[in-house]
């Protein structure tokens, strides 16, 4: 799909349609929340977001164009969650004693 | 004990010989290194001096040669003390079942020694020589951190949950323990003393304390006052699964995951209940957190553990 | 030795007759409302320097109530002092002082450009950093926080009284600080270089400084999102660190080390950066693997951020956790072992001048190399088992943040002051604060690897009797070394109205920075250069070198 | 006051006004690496929470008014869609579109603050506020009380976030543009401006399976 963003020449149909196309992806993740998926919901409506973002990063904040070094910031920010969030699971994935307990007494 | 000036700590405990072969070993590893640095160091300076006449002539500005040599050299060296220090960690942190099991309940600012017949002490504790002993903590408050630098061992002690550590002294005499977590205003003075005595002094020691109930005994009358006997003895007619014999076995949780019933668990249990359901039982039992504190849960711990094995409740 | 740097290499340009950056204009409005980068520098110079000097003089109040086991100072005043060292040193002297200062004013220097790409949010940078600053006195002067500068939970959120929501708003704060700083250095790095001024030409200072950015972009947000959490918590009570609640206190450490690791880097990076500077310059030859160099600073930057749990080896985390973070901690270990041998290696058949900024540099070799092969003993999970909690940390931790950074500090103020202020200071007196420093330094700390190994903790205002001779010699040194960093105060400050005049380029050095006059012209440079070869073009066989910019120089 | 633009030049340090707004764009995503983390650091805490304490969360957060978050979402994205067509017309020298275009923009905004608001004044109703007025649901465990801890740091700082952004439209409307500073030759500050708004837009497309779709099934 060739989509033009570069401001001087875009046109307003094709944000249109995307901006129709994000609120239908956003219906779609409200009828998995209702459906009974158990631990698949919440990976299916995480991805979900996942693409609504693309959308909007590569269309609605024109990282689209020849490869640039915007890209390399855009996807920086992830990548270093995924240092956080997975080498933190080496802990919580098998710390003795998690989940905590609770603790009610405060002195 | 020691000199005017110390040097080096008392090493009383098969844990600290173990560590402290580990820590020579690294003093050596690093004296080498200083000195190749500040010898390199020291003869470069003085020989190319600014008004040396030391050749200067083919000067090397990179050699991946001698980058890679010295980078895999080192690398090399740091796998050895990783794998030695890693190892040693998991006998360090894995607390074998003790030949002794002391509960220690930590506290702003003091330690508090619960021992298996009961005998409590505060900010001292009294082990025999060469025995296991294995701790059992817990914190009242905020992280505290239980440090005996004569046996090298230290694990902090987290609020909400159980901690384990075990030592094994093997030299009689008074050593020094200390809070190294910061704790508030009287951190410094958290701090006690550990005895280690033979055997027989430990005995004596232990009737010297007066008369008291074990440890176990005190649970079971917890466990009957808050009603717990209620659901979960042998004769209730409410659907509770049974303690006999728990400690130390699988159980399978509600939700799928499957624990084991340690000392962490059963604390979890009581303060926690509808976290922890057991497989094919109802979620009916109340929540103890407001009513029992963590003290009190040693106990019931240490009955619970007791009822599986009638020989330590008679202790 | 009595001739100094200045009469032996040849000359720079004449002073130019333009106004240069300090003179350009005089009003207290024009340096409150500047966009120069030069003059932010220093502005942020003063700042850091009176924190530097706030937070020393906490450190001589503990030092002083230690020499005896009885102390001088209440329990409470003396919890509060090493928390205020503790926060004003890390966030207040340390985090910003060679970024902030040296790299503010050298990084549009020596890659070409005219300043910063956004110098209004380098200047608003100064503005955050002295409000965050204006709160962390106010919880200073209305009782301090006493927590530790970890803050750790649940101590810090439920049981410690005192001013802990004040001292975790100043932290916040004065992130932004950093984040607009290190926001600014990358993207003028990336954009701003001048013709010629390749990634591989670039000297390892910027790379320094670039790497350290890196660091502060990326590290800071989670201490921002962990701080905010705390003050949430502990004002309104949204306790996400509570236990009562199955909050996680662990979780407070995982956050806060995820940054404070990688901010041991933000300290120490740009001072390797410096002393990359300088060691060549001094040594009169080219930097030994510069390749290497830049390879090193870069994945320290990186795997600086797989290591942060080594912090927290005692703190109850999972066995196999604690295994994967020590396992990275000796891979991060290899890069610095790289630089220090590198660095070692420069030496090697160079000319060397033994002037003040390179004996701070030797110093900061030394140092570095002591404070990192104690990492090495705590990266070993069995030991740092034993010695975590200790005097054995604060020692280390303080040859790499004081000895080796502080020393850098010191260096680069050496290295760069003419070009800064114009102004020649009195070599012989530097030398001899720089020798001073080196003992003073070693004779409070190392004292304190020994208290560490026999089992001293940290953050105690006392101590049991038999340990009181290693204390009282740490305090001795303590005060060598407080004299040892008063002594630049007094003749540097002389040297800015006594001083001899500098010539463009006193120490003959290559960067593009040693090409404009000193001080330099309000937009560094008439024209702008155009870059011809890498930096470090030294030639010690007759003492030649040649600029970046292509001109050569005779020995 | 539309031909001042004519005499719009360059700051010292950049060679042209391409290259000064090349580098601000940068300079923006620069930033939104920081944002993400910084976000991307509290989404870590709820993570961990929600997969050890599931049982808990999927009672606490039935409580969550999933039609306040469902017609902010709306609003959002929408007004995500007059952004980026504001700066077409910009680019373009539709002054006239530009100028509505981004009236509406935060029109939308400040109506998402308005629902936001009306959603925090029913959560003080259902007793879901920590602290002031909370009351656990029968069966839910303590860890429950995490999520709206959550809920509320989350929203609350989204909501910061969300007013910075109509902050800059409103200074680029009422400022920059009055001033004719933006024109088809130069408009990147209004696009920076984008780029920050779309991103706020982000954080709620995380935000909202985290609080608004738990446990509904």
């Amino acid at each position: 799909m060739t989509m033009e963003t570069d401001p001087r020449r875009a046109r307003a149909l094709p944000f249109v349609l995307w901006w129709l196309i994000l609120l239908a992806l956003f219906g779609a993740s409200i009828v998995v929340a209702f459906l009974s998926l158990g631990r698949l919901a919440p990976i299916i409506q995480f991805g979900i977001a996942a693409i609504q973002t693309a959308v909007l990063f590569i269309l609605f904040m024109r990282l689209k164009g020849p490869p640039s070094l915007k890209w390399v910031f855009a996807v920086s920010g992830f990548f270093w969650l995924l240092f956080l969030f997975g080498l933190s699971m080496t802990d919580y994935s098998n710390r003795q004693g998690w989940p905590l307990t609770h603790y009610a007494k405060r002195l | 004990m020691y000199h005017w000036i110390p040097f080096w700590p008392d090493t009383a405990a098969t844990n600290a010989i173990a560590v402290n072969n580990l820590f020579i070993a690294e003093l050596g590893l690093s004296a080498l290194i200083m000195v190749t640095v500040v010898g390199m160091m020291v003869v470069f300076c003085i020989r190319y001096r600014r008004g040396s006449s030391a050749s200067r002539a083919n000067l090397t500005e990179t050699t991946w040669h001698f980058e890679v040599g010295w980078t895999t050299a080192t690398l090399a060296t740091f796998l050895v003390l990783f794998v030695w220090g890693a190892g040693m960690y998991v006998w360090l942190y894995q607390a074998p079942r003790g030949d002794i099991e002391i509960y220690v309940v930590a506290k702003r600012w003091m330690w508090k020694m619960e021992h298996p017949g009961g005998q409590r002490e505060i900010d001292a504790l009294h082990v025999p020589v060469d025995k296991t002993i294995r701790l059992v903590m817990a914190s009242e408050d905020v992280i505290h951190s239980f440090f005996v630098p004569a046996f090298r061992v230290k694990h902090d002690v987290v609020p909400g949950t159980l901690e384990t550590l075990w030592f094994k002294a093997d030299k009689i005499g008074t050593y020094f323990l200390a809070c190294t977590q910061f704790c508030g205003l009287q951190h410094a003075t958290m701090q006690g003393k550990v005895v280690v005595m033979s055997g027989p002094d430990y005995a004596r020691w232990l009737t010297q304390q007066g008369v008291h109930e074990s440890l176990a005994q005190q649970g079971e009358e917890l466990f009957r006052a808050h009603g717990c006997s209620g659901c979960h003895d042998k004769n209730s007619t409410v659907h509770a699964p049974s303690l006999v014999g728990l400690y130390g076995t699988m159980v399978h949780l509600q939700d799928g995951t499957v624990r084991v019933a340690d000392e962490t668990y059963i604390h979890d249990c009581i303060f926690n209940p509808r976290s922890f359901t057991v497989a094919g039982y109802p979620p009916i039992m109340p929540d103890f957190s407001g009513q029992l504190n963590e003290g009190d849960v040693l106990k019931l711990v240490a009955y619970i553990k007791s009822l599986g094995h009638p020989e330590e409740r008679a202790k | 030795m009595s001739v100094t740097t200045a009469e032996r290499v040849p000359q720079g340009d004449p002073v130019s007759a333009v106004p240069n950056y300090l003179t350009a204009e005089n009003t207290i409005v024009s340096w409150l409302f500047t966009k120069d980068h030069k003059r932010i520098a220093l502005l942020f110079f003063a700042s850091i320097t009176f924190f530097f000097f706030v937070g020393g003089f906490a450190a001589t109040m503990m030092r002083l109530n230690l020499a005896t086991p009885e102390g001088l100072l209440q329990p409470a005043v003396y919890n509060r002092m090493f928390t205020m060292h503790g926060i004003i040193m890390v966030w207040f002297f340390l985090i910003p002082s060679i970024p902030a200062t040296f790299g503010n004013f050298f990084i549009p220097m020596m890659i070409g450009a005219r300043d910063l790409a956004f110098p209004r949010i380098n200047l608003a940078s100064w503005y955050v950093f002295n409000l965050s600053g204006l709160v962390v006195l106010y919880a200073l002067v209305m009782g301090g926080a006493n927590t530790g500068w970890t803050f750790y939970t649940p101590l810090s959120t439920i049981y410690a009284n005192g001013y802990v929501f004040a001292a975790a708003l100043a932290v916040f704060i004065n992130g932004f600080s950093s984040i607009m700083t290190g926001l600014n250095f990358v993207v003028t790095i990336h954009r701003m270089r001048a013709p010629g001024m390749t990634w591989m030409r670039l000297p390892l200072f910027v790379w320094g400084i670039y790497a350290v950015s890196v660091v502060m972009l990326t590290a800071t947000p989670v201490l921002a999102m962990d701080t905010f959490l705390l003050g949430a918590e502990r004002f309104l009570g949204l306790g996400l660190f509570d236990p009562t609640h199955g909050g996680d206190p662990l979780l407070w450490q995982h956050m806060f080390w995820f940054y404070s690791h990688p901010a041991v880097y933000i300290m120490i990076l740009p001072g390797m950066g410096v002393v990359s500077e300088i060691i060549p310059c001094y040594a009169r030859r080219p930097v030994f693997g510069y390749a290497g160099m830049t390879i090193a600073l870069m994945s320290i930057a990186i795997l600086s951020f797989f290591v942060w749990a080594h912090h927290m080896f005692v703190a109850g985390i999972s066995i196999y956790s604690a295994i994967v973070f020590s396992l990275m901690t000796f891979f991060v270990a290899v890069p610095s072992a790289i630089k220090v041998f590198n660095w070692t290696v420069t030496l090697h058949k160079g000319r060397i001048v033994f002037d003040a900024a390179m004996l701070y540099a030797l110093g900061f070799v030394l140092l570095f190399t002591l404070g990192g092969v104690t990492g090495l003993m705590l990266a070993t999970l069995a030991v740092d088992v034993d010695v975590h909690g200790t005097y054995f940390v604060v020692a280390h931790f303080h040859y790499i943040m004081v000895g080796a950074t502080v020393s850098a500090f010191f260096g680069a103020l050496h290295y760069w002051w003419p070009k800064m202020t114009g102004r020649m200071f009195p070599e012989g007196i530097a030398r001899f604060a720089a020798i001073l420093t080196y003992i003073g330094f070693n004779l409070t700390f190392f004292p304190q690897f020994v208290l560490g190994y026999l089992g001293m903790p940290r953050r105690s205002y006392t101590y049991p009797a038999q340990w009181q001779s290693w204390n009282l010699l740490s305090s001795a040194g303590a005060s060598i070394l407080a004299i040892a960093y008063l002594l630049p105060l007094c003749y540097l400050g002389w040297s800015l109205f006594k001083g001899r005049k500098a010539a463009a380029n006193p120490w003959g050095a290559t960067g593009l920075e040693w090409t404009t006059p000193s001080p330099p012209p309000q937009h560094n440079f008439k024209r702008t250069p155009v870059v011809e070869l890498g930096p470090y073009s030294y030639n010690p066989e007759d003492g030649s070198y040649i600029s970046q910019d292509g001109t050569a120089h005779a020995g | 006051m539309r031909g001042s633009a004519a005499v719009l030049r360059p700051e010292p340090q950049y060679a042209s006004l391409d290259q000064q707004g090349d580098v601000a764009q940068v300079g923006m995503w620069v930033f939104l690496v920081n944002e993400t983390i910084f976000f991307g650091a509290l989404i870590f805490t709820y993570f961990l929470y929600r997969t050890f304490y599931s049982h808990d969360f999927d009672i606490a957060a039935k409580d969550a008014v999933l039609w306040c978050g469902s017609v902010n979402f709306a609003l959002l994205v929408t007004s995500s869609l007059t952004m980026v067509l504001a700066i077409n017309a910009a680019a373009q020298g539709r002054r006239r579109a530009m100028i509505w275009l981004l009236v509406a923009t935060v029109a939308l905004g400040c109506l998402f603050l308005g629902v936001k608001g009306f959603e925090y004044y029913l959560d003080y109703q259902d007793k879901v506020v920590p602290v002031v007025n909370y009351q656990a649901k029968p069966g839910e465990g303590p860890a429950g009380e995490l999520f709206w801890f959550f809920y509320w740091v989350a929203t609350g700082l989204h909501a910061i976030h969300l007013t910075i952004g109509i902050g800059l439209v409103l200074y680029m409307l009422l400022w920059r543009i009055r001033r004719g500073e933006i024109t088809p030759a130069y408009f990147a500050p209004l696009e920076v401006v984008g780029i920050y708004w779309s991103f706020v837009d982000t954080v709620w497309l995380f935000l909202y399976p985290c609080i608004y779709l738990v446990g509904r099934s």
